[in-house]
């Protein structure tokens, strides 16, 4: 997420799960870590037993919880305002980690007189443009010392709308400052440095205002800020750890972006025992971005080509990503390098490496644009590699009715998924779906060779111990198959556009006569690929700085370069751990580094902050850095190194700046144009919200999220009574995901066979619902039935003066295929996104819940034909502008308070005994 | 701790030490219990009864995890939710073992309470004589089930399968007398820190009849919050008084019988 | 371990077994080992082992899978792994299943346009179908230049969708593929 | 009282968050969520044996066999020749019941084939492993006196077993016969459900009692169905009433002094059924009917074979409903926890 991709340089989690058992504070906020990480959670509770203290921040009293030493109730959505009360403790006790802050951060640096902040604009930052809808962020920069010599930038400088999924780690495509220098006040004094401009804007944070904000009880909040504190600093440090919680919003980098900036401020990022925990939900999810499978991403974070930036050549290509300083000053390298892997010798400096092979991108090509297209009836052909959008997609009910547009699918997975049989799910007449549809059986895990990236960036390879059985076959032999026999069909093409399709390296075929036979590749063929090699002599790349512009190296994707040295040296396999940081067990990007930024760990000088946390530090003698890790710094960069003015690529950083993919090589606390949505994080409610924003009164949510205004895809209004009560939709341990994986399998399904729906008491009494009585939950989407679950450990939460918010919550794992099933849950939300990365909002939205099952067809208006004049083409989407966010009375809709709720039925109880004894 | 099982010296009695204060309610012993057994499901319904849809050991679930929820509005932070992974208990004195009229129950060189399916004919006669409700007859086999301690895994030298799933070591294996020592500094630790927590099946009420557990607990509450018998009874110690009972009527009756048919015209 | 060497079970061997157990720690009560008893041992003593990475959540957890001839046996977790040390959460622990379970599709299935069925068809069928497809589908939507005349070179009517439970192996082939196509909507879980 | 939960069926009341429910439990003072915590959910602790009525008709033919043998040894012994007709039918029926309980017992195997490993060891320690070997001695004691039996009846020239039978029936007929009369009562009580085990002193007296009562009472029916003297009509009468006052007394005492342990079998329908069936036509009617002839000092000349069949059959399905009544008892009382956290004994 570019929520740690602004701040630290890149996306990936900044540590590793056995660090967790070096922290003495732990808070996990925005994830329900024993429940959905419960392996991962035994470095927590080790570390408990250590003496570190574990929080819980969430809106449910879950697992996690229950091994929690405090747990803190929190408001769905409301994030933001929480790390916030946090900093601005932090800031207003000047609590922070000072030296780590001067060096290590750009607190110091002084901020463009021209930006204007949220706390200034009300709710918005200086660079809106509301027919847009969008920022141009040309006034989130620094001031530059014009006395200090180099060159301005060459990029043009309009982050103008979304880079999609900003899933780069990167701060990516925004303009650098040139080689110029920017102003600094190390006496952190000036009015614009950097860090007071942050004090500014949280200075409303208070607790109080947490407290009406979150619902958290004020007492609460400031023992855990006091707790923070106590555990930062020179021989203490504190982990972060977030999920899905923190992502799955509208605000969802912002969110993240929070707790970096907390981290930094605390001097706990690129430490033992600190850091932000990035707790990812799949086997490669970190995979999946680092080799992306996503419209924005080429494999090694290189951005897509996008015509919205310009990049309409090679050159304008490398203009807006080949930064002058810092890492990035490599793009070229490691495009280059690209494009030979790919198109081999059709790529050539003269046709600018086969730019013209590449399909351009004219906006948000991503999840949810696809399938407004397709739902119009743009796309014809679907593959589905083991993915399941009938359950898991928002507004599931439009995803399904998306599907039947299609004119062909395939589908290649284990089982006979709710996206396979969505064409004969209930209400449907098979008779009217067009699609023709082709399911491949998939291998299993255990059935085919190859790597997973898990959540610290570790690329680990699973060996094959069978064949698959009848005409099972793994994603890579259909994917390898299925291009050869399209490359076949046109190898006797002239046509210019049909180039690309003929020229792709494609020969990995297996040299084992039994894979050949099953027609299975060689996945080490494609991990060497990926690895890369010299084009010449086809030796392996060692590290990714042997990479050349040139076109005389390939690697398909850098980040990765180094995992694959030589022949039969394939990293990934390693399988020699150790107590901690295991450096021989498998392979982590970026060079087998696995704590980020670990020069941080030591002071300015290079000497470690203190014994208890040495880590990584200079050593004088061998003139090198050293330490438990590989130094994610130059090695023999001197801490004593400074940057000279005009200096370029690296030697544009200090030998005291541990954040090496930033411009400066600092963390920047004050996200220069990272985001799209402001360089600091703001409270804004989410999209659909009971409770008006209490800090903007004319702002309610964040003015450039994503929508799609038609009526398969309908919002609920501020504080709408018809919708009266929070909802939030999760995971349980027992299942994974869409329960495509689980649902089958009788071990798991027993252990959670039905779907059900959490609420508290006090809700259930007023509704007059007892435990496993059937509710239905509703949307304007659809609505759901499931089994209700009356438990304690729901909540109503206390918001501002007189308003009682009521949170349920939905596990999203059940779907109409399998062992056991029941309504999906993601047919109640919305499809809306985060502006930087597109995610959606699943962890609150409003919904209605009444006793009883629901009617014959629980999919909404959302399966209804959009008139033309409504549709968005390419699924365009709009943006949430301006929105004024009410008063409280507007949205007041009388909700009993519980002690109400509960007095009364203790009235009705005692009447009940008077009769009975009468 | 020196035991002897089937006449062979052991080395040490084998068994587990569940600790519920580190328990994530995660079920992967209940699952891994039944990959490695090769156990069916008990069916799919919803109880209802907090996140637990298993509800009790069985003679197809060895491992069962008990989820019992303790929220509290008036003070918060006493709110508690606690997960305890439940099984066979292992007992020095079994009275699955003693009722057992096959000899399929033994006790193993582990120590361990044993049903050997080659043996057993489904009597069902240890079934009522567990007092912790353990064992069942499994109505497809049609033979007494329980967990096994995984004695086909110790015979290799390897762990049971759910404590070698276990994440984060609340269920541990070992030797009986090394686990008591974890467990007592365990408690130690925990009570410097304010929680009121025991063991249960090392030396409490509850091994007045059945001795020490092989397999016990730590709870931090009372034992039938867990579905724990607080006093758990041996069903041999009931025999004498019911034999006497039995033999004295019937010695009674024959006196009586004897009585009337030694008599000619035999009025009473 | 000390191993219980016993005869088979007769009349002697029982009442040596009572004789044996008299006043030892089972106390007066018989304790006869049964042949099958005596010679257990676990399924996969002698089984082929094969190191893998769970395939659920991201965590990472390394698993061990035993086999035999082209049968796995048993999954479970890998002792050597730093970060799981061999434990595994449930649905670790059922990775089996994940593999052998009557409910898995093994076969290519085709649902005409149309049908209310699944029909088995053969794999080279399907495969050869398949590409034709997608050649028919590229060819007829295929744009170079966009109505503003900008070169696009691009398709928007193919798509793909992955799960991130696939092999940064199969994600590579997939990005490179469909981008030389020329499709833009390469989508996959990981944005969700 | 408390059942358990059928899986999945119904909700727990515990987790059940009615207002009365909550209010109740705001009553209690635990913040209003607090659940009813004395047990997990109302689950049963113990499980109950899969008996049905397999067990329960071999414990009602074991006792008659037992009884049938008893009397039939004990009338040869009494050396009355009017009684010869009671020691053919009691051996014979003892015989019969030693079989036929016996295939009820293998019957009710999960692996019937295996019956034969229960003869694997010699086992004290369990009433089970001590019962079978009971019925076994006793079986075979049953085939000795069946086959004499069958001598003196011209059925068979002479009984190949003759030598052997002596000896063996002298030194375990007496032990062997006791303990079918009245083991079965042991393996309810050395159990560890609660209704069973607080009933030890009772349940097997009771049922050596009733092993005796019904015993007679076949026995009567028998001789009134297929004649026999009349004052061997009167001393069956005779046992039989003693034996079932005895049977009855040992009831109300278990009662009594059980007090809400023994609900199970004295509550509630069952308990209705056993009052009625048992303890009223089972017992003291017949007593009533029988008590004048018991206690006439004359020598009885006539049968009174309508009212001995009459009083038989109540006295014999009597005895039937008692087997089952304690034997379905114990179901009720596994499944209810509180039942066992009460009587720790």
């Amino acid at each position: 997420m570019p929520g740690l991709g602004t701040l630290y340089g890149r996306g990936g989690a900044t540590t590793f799960l056995m660090d967790l058992e070096h922290a003495d504070l732990i808070i996990i906020q925005g994830s329900n870590f024993a429940e959905n990480h419960p392996v991962g959670f035994r470095f927590v509770t080790k570390a408990k037993e250590r003496g570190a203290k574990v929080i819980h921040v969430d809106p449910r009293f879950t697992r996690t919880s229950a091994l929690a030493d405090q747990y803190l109730p929190i408001r769905s959505g409301t994030d933001i305002a929480f790390t916030g009360g946090i900093i601005n403790y932090v800031l207003e006790n000047k609590a922070y980690f000072e030296e780590y802050v001067l060096h290590y951060t750009n607190a110091s640096y002084i901020i463009d007189e021209k930006f204007v902040d949220t706390e200034d604009l009300d709710g918005i930052f200086s660079g809106f443009n509301p027919d847009k809808g969008t920022y141009d962020p040309a006034t989130w920069k620094y001031e530059l010392d014009e006395s200090a010599g180099g060159e301005a930038s060459q990029a043009d400088g309009s982050a103008d709308d979304a880079k999609g999924g900003g899933t780069s780690p990167t701060t990516g495509g925004h303009p650098a400052h040139g080689t110029k220098r920017p102003k600094k006040d190390p006496t952190l004094q000036h009015p614009r440095c950097a860090i007071n401009v942050m004090r500014k804007h949280f200075a409303r944070y208070t607790p109080d205002v947490v407290e009406r904000i979150c619902g958290t009880p004020k007492e609460q909040f400031i023992d855990l800020c006091k707790l923070v504190v106590a555990n930062s600093g020179r021989s203490k440090t504190m982990t972060y750890c977030y999920a899905m919680g923190w992502a799955q919003h509208t605000v969802g980098v912002q969110n993240i972006r929070a707790a970096a900036t907390l981290q930094a401020l605390l001097g706990n990022t690129g430490r033992p025992g600190g850091g932000v925990m990035a707790l990812r939900g799949h086997a490669s999810i970190q995979g999946s971005t680092d080799i992306a499978t996503l419209f924005d991403l080429f494999p090694g974070y290189i951005k897509s080509p996008s015509l919205e930036r310009g990049e309409d050549s090679f050159e304008n290509w490398k203009k807006n990503w080949a930064k002058p300083t810092g890492w990035w000053s490599n793009w070229p390298k490691y495009a280059v390098s690209q494009m030979k892997a790919w198109f081999g010798d059709a790529a050539t400096a003269e046709n600018g490496w086969a730019f013209d092979y590449l399909p351009l991108n004219t906006g948000d090509h991503s999840h949810m644009p696809l399938f407004f297209t397709m739902k119009d009836g743009g796309v014809e052909g679907l593959i589905l590699w083991g993915q399941n959008p009938a359950v898991g997609g928002q507004n599931a009910a439009l995803q399904r009715a998306a599907l039947g547009k299609l004119k062909w699918m395939i589908c290649q997975d284990l089982f006979e998924t709710e996206s396979a049989a969505f064409w004969k799910r209930e209400g449907v007449d098979p008779a009217t779906i067009p699609t023709e549809i082709f399911f491949m059986p998939a291998a299993g895990v255990a059935e085919k060779p190859g790597s997973f990236t898990n959540t610290m960036r570790l690329v680990q390879w699973h060996e094959k111990a069978v064949d698959p059985p009848d005409d099972a076959r793994s994603d890579l032999s259909l994917a390898w198959n299925l291009g050869k026999r399209v490359k076949e069909l046109y190898k006797d093409s002239t046509r210019k556009i049909d180039r690309p399709v003929l020229d792709i390296t494609w020969d990995y075929e297996s040299d084992d006569p039994h894979e050949r036979a099953l027609g299975e590749p060689d996945a080490e063929k494609v991990l060497r690929e990926i690895n890369g090699y010299v084009v010449a002599t086809g030796e392996h790349m060692k590290t990714f700085a042997d990479l050349k512009d040139d076109g005389t190296t390939a690697a398909g994707a850098w980040i990765y370069t180094g995992c694959f040295p030589a022949p039969g040296q394939n990293h990934t396999r390693r399988r020699t751990g150790d107590g901690w940081v295991s450096l021989e067990w498998a392979w982590a990007w970026p060079a087998n580094r696995r704590n980020l930024y670990n020069r941080a760990s030591a002071d300015p000088d290079g000497k470690p902050w203190s014994e208890e946390k040495k880590y990584i530090w200079w050593d004088e003698e061998a003139k090198k850095w050293t330490g438990y890790d590989v130094p994610d710094f130059p090695v023999v960069k001197p801490p004593s190194f400074r940057a000279q003015p005009g200096a370029k690529g690296m030697d544009a950083h200090d030998g005291t700046a541990p954040f090496l993919m930033q411009e400066y090589g600092v963390a920047e606390i004050f996200g220069v144009q990272g985001t799209v949505d402001g360089p600091l994080p703001t409270h804004y409610e989410p999209r659909e919200s009971p409770v008006p924003n209490a800090l903007y009164p004319h702002q309610q949510y964040n003015p450039v999220l994503k929508e799609w205004r038609r009526r398969d895809n309908p919002y609920h209004a501020i504080g709408d009574p018809n919708y009266p009560y929070v909802l939030s939709t999760y995971r349980l341990t027992e299942h994974h995901l869409t329960g495509a994986m689980t649902r089958w399998n009788s071990w798991l399904a027993e252990l959670q066979p039905e779907a059900f729906c959490e609420m508290s008491p006090e809700l259930a009494v007023e509704l007059g619902i007892r435990n496993g009585d059937w509710v239905t939950v509703s949307t304007a989407r659809g609505e759901v039935e499931a089994k209700a679950m009356v438990t304690g450990r729901i909540a109503p939460f206390k918001i501002g003066p007189k308003q009682w918010v009521h949170q349920i919550g939905l596990p999203i794992h059940f779907g109409y295929q399998g062992l056991v099933t029941g309504d999906s849950a993601n047919v109640l939300p919305p499809m809306v996104a985060d502006p930087n990365v597109s995610i959606h909002e699943a962890k609150v939205f409003t919904c209605n819940v009444r006793l009883g099952r629901r009617g014959a067809s629980h999919e909404g208006p959302t399966w209804l034909p959009v008139p033309p004049e409504e549709q968005t083409p390419l699924g365009t989407p709009k943006r949430g502008g301006r929105v004024e966010s009410g008063s409280a009375e507007q949205v007041d809709h009388e909700i009993a308070s519980p002690s109400e709720i509960m007095a009364g039925a203790r009235r009705r109880h005692d009447l009940d005994h008077q009769e009975s004894e009468g | 701790m020196e035991r002897v099982a089937d006449g062979v010296v052991t080395e040490s009695a084998m068994g587990f030490f569940t600790d519920v204060t580190l328990c994530i309610g995660c079920k992967a012993c209940e699952v891994a219990c039944k990959q490695w057994n090769q156990l069916p499901s008990d069916g799919y319904a919803l109880t209802g009864n907090s996140y637990d849809n298993t509800s009790r050991l069985s003679s197809t679930t060895w491992r069962h995890v008990a989820f019992v929820e303790q929220m509290d509005r008036e003070v918060p932070a006493a709110s508690r939710w606690m997960m305890m992974s439940d099984v066979c208990k292992h007992c020095t004195n079994a009275g699955c073992l003693e009722a057992c009229p096959t000899g399929a129950i033994v006790r193993n060189e582990f120590d361990d309470v044993y049903v050997q399916p080659d043996v057993c004919n489904g009597c069902g006669y240890c079934v009522p004589s567990c007092p912790f409700g353990v064992v069942a007859v499994q109505p497809k086999s049609g033979v007494a089930q329980k967990c096994t301690l995984c004695y086909d895994r110790q015979k290799d030298g390897m762990e049971p399968a759910c404590a070698k799933s276990c994440p984060t070591d609340s269920i541990l294996f070992g030797r009986v007398d090394e686990l008591r020592v974890k467990a007592e500094a365990r408690v130690a630790n925990l009570r410097a820190q304010g929680k009121e927590v025991r063991l249960y099946g090392v030396d409490g009420e509850e091994t007045r009849d059945v001795g020490p557990l092989n397999a016990f607990f730590l709870i931090p509450d009372r034992p039938e919050v867990f579905n724990l018998p607080p006093k758990p009874v041996l069903p041999s110690r009931f025999q004498p008084a019911a034999y006497t009972a039995g033999l004295l009527a019937a010695a009674a009756l024959t006196a009586l019988g004897a009585r009337v048919f030694r008599r000619a015209g035999g009025a009473a | 371990m000390a191993s219980t060497k016993r005869p088979t079970i007769d009349l002697t061997s029982l009442l040596a077994g009572a004789a044996s157990a008299i006043g030892k720690r089972v106390g007066p009560l018989p304790n006869v080992l049964s042949k099958q008893s005596q010679n257990l041992k676990s399924r996969i003593s002698d089984a082929k082992k094969s190191p893998g990475v769970c395939p659920y959540c991201a965590v990472g957890c390394g698993t061990m899978v035993y086999s035999k001839g082209n049968e796995i046996l048993d999954i479970e977790g890998n002792p050597d792994s730093p970060i799981s040390g061999g434990t595994l959460c449930p649905k670790g622990a059922a990775t089996f299943q994940l593999h052998v379970n009557p409910n898995r599709w093994t076969t290519v299935k085709y649902r005409a346009p149309f049908a209310s069925e699944w029909t088995d068809v053969p794999y080279e069928w399907a495969m050869e179908r398949m590409a034709e497809r997608v050649k028919d589908t590229r060819d007829r939507t295929f744009t170079e230049f966009d109505e503003q005349g900008r070169r696009v070179a691009r398709t928007t009517a193919i798509a793909s969708l992955g799960g991130a439970t696939l092999d940064n192996e199969e994600n590579y082939l997939i990005a490179k593929l469909f981008r030389s196509w020329g499709a833009v909507f390469v989508e996959n879980q990981a944005r969700i | 009282m408390q059942t358990s939960q059928p899986h999945g069926q119904n909700y727990s009341a515990a987790g059940n968050f009615s207002p009365d429910a909550v209010a109740a439990s705001m009553q209690r003072g635990d913040g209003g969520f607090g659940r009813d915590q004395e047990t997990y959910f109302d689950h049963p602790i113990l499980r109950k044996a899969h008996w049905g009525s397999d067990i329960i008709y071999y414990f009602f033919a074991g006792g008659i066999a037992a009884a049938s043998a008893a009397l039939a040894s004990l009338a040869k012994r009494g050396g009355d020749p009017d009684d010869a007709e009671l020691v053919r039918n009691g051996r014979y029926t003892a015989l019969a019941g030693a079989l036929v309980s016996s295939v009820f017992l293998i019957k009710d195997l999960g692996r019937p084939e295996r019956f034969l490993n229960m003869l694997r060891i010699v086992k004290l320690k369990s009433p089970m492993s001590v019962g079978v070997y009971a019925l076994v001695t006793f079986s075979t004691n049953a085939g000795f006196a069946a086959l004499d039996q069958a001598r003196a009846d011209g059925l068979i020239p002479f009984n190949p077993f003759g030598w052997l039978a002596k000896p063996v029936r002298a030194l375990t007929g007496l032990p062997s016969t006791a303990l079918m009369s009245s083991y079965t009562g042991v393996l309810l009580s050395a159990t560890a459900i609660p209704v069973w085990y607080t009933g030890r002193r009772h349940i097997p007296a009771i049922f050596a009692c009733s092993a005796a009562s019904t015993g007679a009472a076949l026995q009567s029916l028998l001789l009134a169905l297929f004649g026999g003297s009349p004052r061997t009509e009167k001393k069956l009468a005779t046992i039989e009433l003693f034996a079932s006052l005895a049977e009855g007394a040992l009831l109300l005492d278990w009662e009594q002094r059980a007090g809400d342990a023994a609900s199970p079998v004295f509550t509630g329908k069952r308990g209705a059924r056993l009052k009625t069936y048992t303890l009223g036509l089972g017992i003291a009617l017949p007593a009533l009917l029988n008590l004048s002839s018991v206690l006439s000092r004359k020598t009885p000349k006539k049968h009174h074979r309508l009212r001995t069949i009459l009083t038989s059959s109540l006295a014999l399905f009597g005895g039937y409903v008692l087997r089952e009544t304690v034997v379905l008892a114990g179901r009720d009382s596994a499944d209810d926890p509180r039942a066992y956290l009460r009587h720790p004994e």
